[in-house]
């Protein structure tokens, strides 16, 4: 069996990763409540609907197009930083694809990387700034490390998602510099990153629609 | 939920407060493809467009201000969360017009990175629009980088006297200029007392202990690091005008405008309280305050405490601000 | 004391707020004599002149709308307590004309008191003054008689359109006709879901359990006898309008003035959302609204509440309604 | 020794009234705050500085100019419903007297009953409506009793001063129909009417300032 993944798979980790995320909203909210105005949960449910709102009234099967409205309907969710940051994720992906494509896993993580590249033009924050950077870069290299040594999806995406959890725990000793956070300074140190762990939450969530997929 | 609002689903909250504004008020505004609030009778397309976006949850802020000689249009997110970019240059798209768009940006990371992917997409389609970002609470410093400071309800009397030189006719590039000397000459610090409650989730957006205050607020209870024992009205404010006035370096001969803006449970009867004392203050240093307001402008739903405003304004700044308007929430004869 | 309040001295509440009041907007109004706010550029003396009287700690009310157009003067007594008939009987004298005065009382004890006193001081002076006693609260019932029904918020919209009525030169009798004629057109109901501090006493001035409200208080927190659980903000609208529609006796093709004014910490987008449903509920029997207010124009403090207020309004009152004015806290263009 | 009093008399009670109502301030504003609106005790107290104000600046050592004065200065407190009640009660007493007027026991009553009957102008409350007119009535009613029987002003004083405490407290089983407290219908019965409490203490004051002058 070959180890790609195209638009049927793909819809199935993000429908995991959205519920994985609605399951989560209250948590995160109070996690935004400690070092920032206590939003973070409500935002990203509306992103997360956003993603299933999109896949459930999509007929073009095709994964680019998907993608790109997926990134449109959350940007579109008006939720604060979160909609611009998780809709460019989603742009990013579209725009680094072909319209017909069906991804092995070296493929799989271009993608994502494009994703994570456009979600960045937002932002300078970078590793340790109390964020969702500090999810993704880890988790990202670890996906590309897993590609760039054969490994498969499966695999890459369990690598992924355990990076990720590790990066937004990362979070809970930092000083924040970036987002509404970084206004109480050094209280923020304590306090795990919300926007980290919506982000872990959602590689998490593809990982485990994966493997039950 | 401890909350006691007068309030139905709150996923509705900002789709019926806009139903509600733009009918109380509709021969004075009207409200286009959800979440955008425009004037009713648009200016002649022949002079420049305001435009602003931010969150809901601060009313009157901003959509109040959508009238005559003052904002064009406003596109509204939900409680106290930008609007996405998608609706943002749809708003574009409809003021779009050779003489341009000044668009307002208040500086709240959500609100920045909507306005610059709004910005691009605007590039793309040959839209004509410059942005300018209002920076100017001075509670990080004011010589912090502006990434670091907020933009408050400073942007409100920057409406005033850009949109009243949009309404003169002048140019895009002179009304940014206008806008931009107003912008690098004002100064903001907030004050609370008494936490609101998020009208979603229904939790109190910070705490503080009965006896304490704390001067550096956010516009969405994000705290600062000002926190210190309950003062007196007059103590406050001088402390308070004492940082604004060296921020904005006004000096004697001088002069400024001087605004009280409620957070939302405190009292006009305090502001006036408050506004006495800074007036006197800046007064004693001889700088004169030519214009003045007082009352809720930019709130955060009903927390205690307010905002203190100073800009210095010129002999050019000053009439624009005196200038005739017609919005909702401000209306000048 | 537990109050966290912006204040000095607690006995000098008064004098400081009128001093920052006239002070911020002293291109309006002035304050003559301690506790009379009057306009600053007074009216021409062949036209009436419109005077009221109240306790502070409602602010704007009362003095926010001393204007042109609107009031001429507002003698100011202590928090919640109306001012002595001395200072009355010396703002008539300010204000005595042969074209007269229209002096508006609110319906409470003690401002009927003063006004009565001052009545009578000014006849023995020979003062040409006609007084109107506005007592709109439905809260005891729309027939109860009328020493029963309390002045609330009504009085604002009737000094805007009695004021444009002696702006516009009418005689004394003809504006006192037309402010009748709105006086005995109007009702208000007020709600209350939190209490206010009293800034003299520091006490709370009446207690609501947690899930209660109460429809029916008064101005100052006097309780009334509405009280029930907590309900949505459509319900809260639609029990109040219904009972405001049956006092005004306003039917199919008639137009209504519709106003939402908030007590202190209700947030405007909650007036907004209340005031949607009750416009919706109004639309649906048929009744137009044709003017409408959203804010805070006669506050309890920081008493978390508002009141809803109908008037039915005919041609005359409503162009009245629509004329220019030039108030601090009501300006129409 | 004639059993009169003039000026420098009536001073002295009335200082001593001012006293006892300055001394009862928060308890005042307490009734007040079960049934009204919470401050009765500083309108009160406002007029009991009137009173001590006036006869400390008194030039005249006329009691019907002093008297006057007080009144007016009593109504010039913007004190709500207090200010025109009590600045009645004294303007009515300073209309009955002539200017150099010497009180006899009789003469000293009907000056009060002037007083109460010029307040009362100003109210249609009679008798159990829970105001200060359950402790006028029946104070004025005393002193006329004991002035009509011949006894001493101070008998007359310690007589009104009885029946005016009793009138207090009879109004804590009324339902108030007047003032600000109607307004809470039945729920004001069992608590004492605050204008009524201030003018027995009123009554009480004059009584120990007569006593102990
Ligand atoms: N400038 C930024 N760069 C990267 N991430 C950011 C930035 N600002 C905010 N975030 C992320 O967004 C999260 C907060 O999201 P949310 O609460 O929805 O937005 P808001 O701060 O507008 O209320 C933060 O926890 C952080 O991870
Ligand atoms: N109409 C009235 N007639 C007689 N007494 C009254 C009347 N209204 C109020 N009072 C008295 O005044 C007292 C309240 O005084 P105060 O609290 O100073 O005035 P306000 O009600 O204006 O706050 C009541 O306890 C009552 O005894
Ligand atoms: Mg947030
Ligand atoms: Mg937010
Ligand atoms: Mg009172
Ligand atoms: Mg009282």
């Amino acid at each position: 069996m070959a180890d790609n993944i195209g638009y049927e798979g793909i819809v199935k980790l993000l429908k995991a990763a959205a519920e994985k995320i609605k399951a989560n909203r209250d948590y995160l909210s109070k996690l935004d409540s400690a070092t920032g105005d206590g939003d973070h949960g409500t935002a990203v449910f509306k992103v997360a609907d956003a993603i299933t709102g999109t896949i459930a009234k999509d007929n073009s099967k095709n994964l680019k197009i998907l993608l790109k409205d997926i990134g449109w309907a959350a940007m579109s969710t008006d939720a604060g930083s979160t909609s611009p940051l998780y809709g460019s994720l989603f742009m990013g992906m579209s725009e680094s694809i072909a319209d017909d494509a069906l991804l092995d896993c070296k493929a799989f993580v271009s993608m994502m990387e494009a994703g994570v590249t456009k979600l960045r033009k937002n932002t300078k924050a970078e590793v340790g700034c109390k964020t969702m950077i500090d999810t993704l870069v880890p988790a990202i290299t670890a996906l590309r490390g897993a590609a760039d040594s054969g490994k498969s999806i499966a695999q890459a995406l369990s690598d992924g998602a355990d990076a990720a959890v590790k990066g937004a725990e990362s979070t809970k000793e930092m000083k924040a510099t970036f987002g509404r956070a970084k206004n109480i300074g050094e209280r923020s140190i304590g306090h795990i990153d919300p926007g980290a762990t919506s982000m872990s939450l959602l590689f998490v969530g593809m990982k485990e629609g994966y493997q039950n997929g | 939920m401890g909350m006691k609002k007068f309030i139905n689903n709150p996923d509705n909250l900002t789709a019926e407060l806009l139903e509600g504004y733009c009918s109380a008020y509709s021969n004075k505004v009207q409200l286009v493809s959800d979440k955008i609030v425009m004037r009713l009778k648009p200016k002649d397309k022949s002079k420049v467009a305001l435009l602003t976006l931010g969150g809901a949850g601060h009313e009157p802020a901003l959509s109040g201000f959508v009238g005559e000689g003052m904002l064009d249009a406003s596109v509204v997110g939900d409680i106290f969360a930008a609007p996405g970019a998608p609706k943002v240059i749809e708003a574009m798209r409809l003021l779009k017009r050779d003489a341009g768009i000044l668009f307002v940006v208040l500086n709240h990371a959500g609100d920045v990175m909507s306005g610059n992917m709004a910005m691009e997409m605007a590039k793309q389609e040959g839209i004509n629009v410059k942005m300018i970002l209002t920076h100017e609470d001075i509670a990080p410093g004011a010589d912090s980088p502006i990434e670091n400071r907020r933009g408050l309800a400073g942007c409100i009397p920057l409406y005033k006297v850009a949109g009243a030189a949009a309404e003169a006719g002048k140019s895009l590039d002179e009304v940014y200029n206008i806008a931009e000397k107003f912008n690098n000459n004002m100064a903001t610090l907030a004050v609370a007392l008494k936490p609101a409650t998020h009208p979603q989730s229904g939790q109190e957006i910070f705490t503080l202990a009965e006896d304490e205050m704390e001067i550096g607020m956010g516009q969405h209870g994000e705290a600062g690091t000002g926190r210190s024992q309950m003062l007196s009205a007059d103590e406050t404010a001088v402390k308070m005008i004492t940082q604004l006035i060296m921020a904005v370096k006004a000096k004697k001969g001088d002069k400024i405008h001087l605004m009280i803006n409620g957070a939302g449970a405190t009292t006009q009867m305090e502001m006036f309280i408050v506004y006495r004392a800074a007036k006197k203050y800046v007064q004693g240093l001889g700088i004169k305050v030519v214009h003045s307001l007082v009352g809720e402008y930019l709130t955060v739903q009903e927390m205690g405490g307010f905002q203190m405003f100073v800009a210095k304004l010129d002999d050019e700044l000053l009439k624009l601000m005196y200038a005739p308007a017609d919005a909702p929430y401000w209306t000048v004869r």
